[in-house]
């Protein structure tokens, strides 16, 4: 059982795995009988998933690509069959000789020769060449015609990152121990009035987890709970 | 005596360059010209093959490089306690052989040919220096393409891409022949299916 | 014969290494033992010095090592320098105009005038010394920003900025409109910096 599932496992995907059945078959590359490839193609996939075998997406893709070609070819008029299968041909003659020269170089291929790393001498780059201004204003409306061809980004895009503002946690904690000193009990609701900026929101519900967990406030109810200083905001140990 | 100083320069700059050198450069570095450098390339060449030393130079695309006689690999590799490079997998040598003949190909071209998803193996042959980026695509997304390198050739044993072995047109006998070991497997697969 | 062959082993085993290899290191590796290992490493490093080849063997504190053969350092020097030969290509042209037009200029912005990516290209007018580092951008990430080098003035031989051509307004009427907006946008971004 194991060494069948080692040898499942050496299918490199759908076209290998189709390859191997039309020349198990012999059947003809160019024009392939689809019925028959259709069954023994679904056969090999739940056997790989019944070994529990990662069947990746491919085999599933191609399991649906035939099945509507098989599909297809029942229709009277077939011309749109015909050319799905003339297409897999392709592909699967394609793939075959991609396999043939994998083969070959396989064959060459060795890793026992080694170069060496350069010796350390540090080559003076400089550049000693000349142009004149006129070439360089020419790169320069070169440059600036191809880059047209790709919009730049509207500006507002560029400003946003500009004038994006972080505001950090630890300004909102202290924000809300500041507010709680004025009035040791609030609503909770009432610590984000009047804030608009996203981060800034985002940055005073962190803050107020953060004190929640140093123990520092309380938040007791369900609908606007309430929010209470702790031991006067103290940090816990201090 | 002149000659033989050129020759050691020669050496001296394939050993100190490490990578492949061009011939250009070496005869402008020389002050000779391109064709006495390309004879005295080939004579250094000869003469570290029937040597049988520890050193060979190989030709890679109009250039030269130094490396280590591949009879000698195993002692390298101990000296130098380089692991053994593990033999290209079936995936790595379909992909290097769809990169090596279309060149330079996109990411989504290979996998077109070979039908699965590819990008694990492309980025494992770019870390083992055997395929490298050559620029992008001017399509929308702007994939990088890619070709080989001339370690590739290297490893390959080859100077240049001319020099890939050309697949043979439509031998139906040999694919068979190759087909069929893999009937076995099938046969044992369908087995169990049922 | 044996000897020639560890002579071999040898060689390809100081030759990959680049840095010295003990002896412990190569008598281990070759099966053999230690004072048979010195003895032969004595002999090659005498061939060598004798052949005044491009390459020598020396003996270090740590073991042994491959070196280039400094008889020959002026042309190994003139063959690994001889890049700086090569005129700009097209790419390298067009970003060290933007650059100059525009600078200082992070990366970003050239990529975006130019619609591809520059980070090779800038490396490389760095080290030929045409473009140089000028602070950084006060943005998120801190690009680097560049600009001109005064060997790149003696490389146009001009004396300074103001003599490069400027761009005529009526000629590019587009072309403006495009450059305008980029360019506020960078003095907006200088403007947050400070």
């Amino acid at each position: 059982m194991d060494k069948i599932c080692y040898k499942l496992e050496t299918f490199e995907g759908p076209l290998d795995l189709l390859l191997t059945l039309i020349a198990k078959n012999k059947l003809d590359i160019f024009d392939i009988q689809i019925t028959e490839l259709v069954n023994q193609y679904l056969e090999q996939v739940q056997a790989m998933q019944e070994q529990e075998m990662d069947v990746s997406s491919e085999f599933l893709e191609m399991a649906a690509r035939l099945i509507y070609i098989k599909t297809v070819s029942l229709l009277p008029k077939h011309e749109e069959a015909e050319q799905l299968k003339r297409e897999l041909s392709g592909q699967l003659i394609e793939y075959r000789d991609c396999k043939r020269v994998a083969a070959m170089l396989g064959e060459r291929f060795s890793f026992d020769s080694y170069p060496r790393e350069p010796e350390k001498i540090e080559p003076d780059r400089r550049y000693r060449g000349h142009h004149t201004p006129q070439e360089l204003y020419a790169a320069y409306l070169s440059a600036a015609g191809r880059g047209k061809r790709f919009l730049p980004p509207p500006q507002e895009a560029f400003t946003a990152i500009v004038s994006h503002r972080i505001v950090s946690v630890s300004s909102r904690i202290i924000f809300v121990l500041r507010r709680l000193r004025q009035r040791s009990v609030q609503s909770y609701t009432a610590l984000f009035d009047g804030i608009l900026d996203h981060s800034e929101r985002v940055a005073t519900f962190l803050a107020i987890l953060e004190l929640i967990k140093g123990k520092r406030v309380h938040l007791n109810g369900e609908q606007n709970p309430e929010i209470k200083l702790i031991n006067g905001g103290v940090r816990h140990g201090d | 005596m002149e000659i033989k100083k050129l020759q050691g320069a020669i050496e001296a700059i394939l050993f100190a360059s490490g990578e492949a050198v061009s011939l250009d450069r070496i005869a402008e570095a020389l002050e000779i010209d391109r064709s006495t450098a390309g004879k005295m390339l080939e004579n250094l060449a000869d003469r570290y093959r029937t040597e049988h030393g520890g050193i060979r130079i190989v030709r890679l695309e109009g250039g030269y490089q130094m490396c280590t006689n591949p009879e000698h690999a195993a002692a390298v590799r101990a000296a130098l306690e380089i692991r053994r490079n593990m033999p290209l997998t079936q995936a790595a040598l379909e992909v290097l052989a769809v990169v090596a003949y279309n060149q330079p190909v996109s990411k989504a071209f290979v996998e077109q040919v070979r039908g699965v998803d590819c990008s694990a193996v492309i980025s494992g042959l770019v870390s083992k220096g055997l395929v490298e980026e050559r620029g992008r695509l001017e399509l929308p997304g702007r994939p990088l393409l890619y070709g080989t390198t001339t370690d590739f050739l290297r490893c390959l044993g080859i100077s240049s891409l001319a020099e890939l072995p050309q697949p043979q047109k439509e031998q139906h006998q040999e694919e068979t022949d190759a087909e069929g070991s893999r009937e076995e497997v099938l046969q044992q697969g369908e087995g169990t299916a049922e």
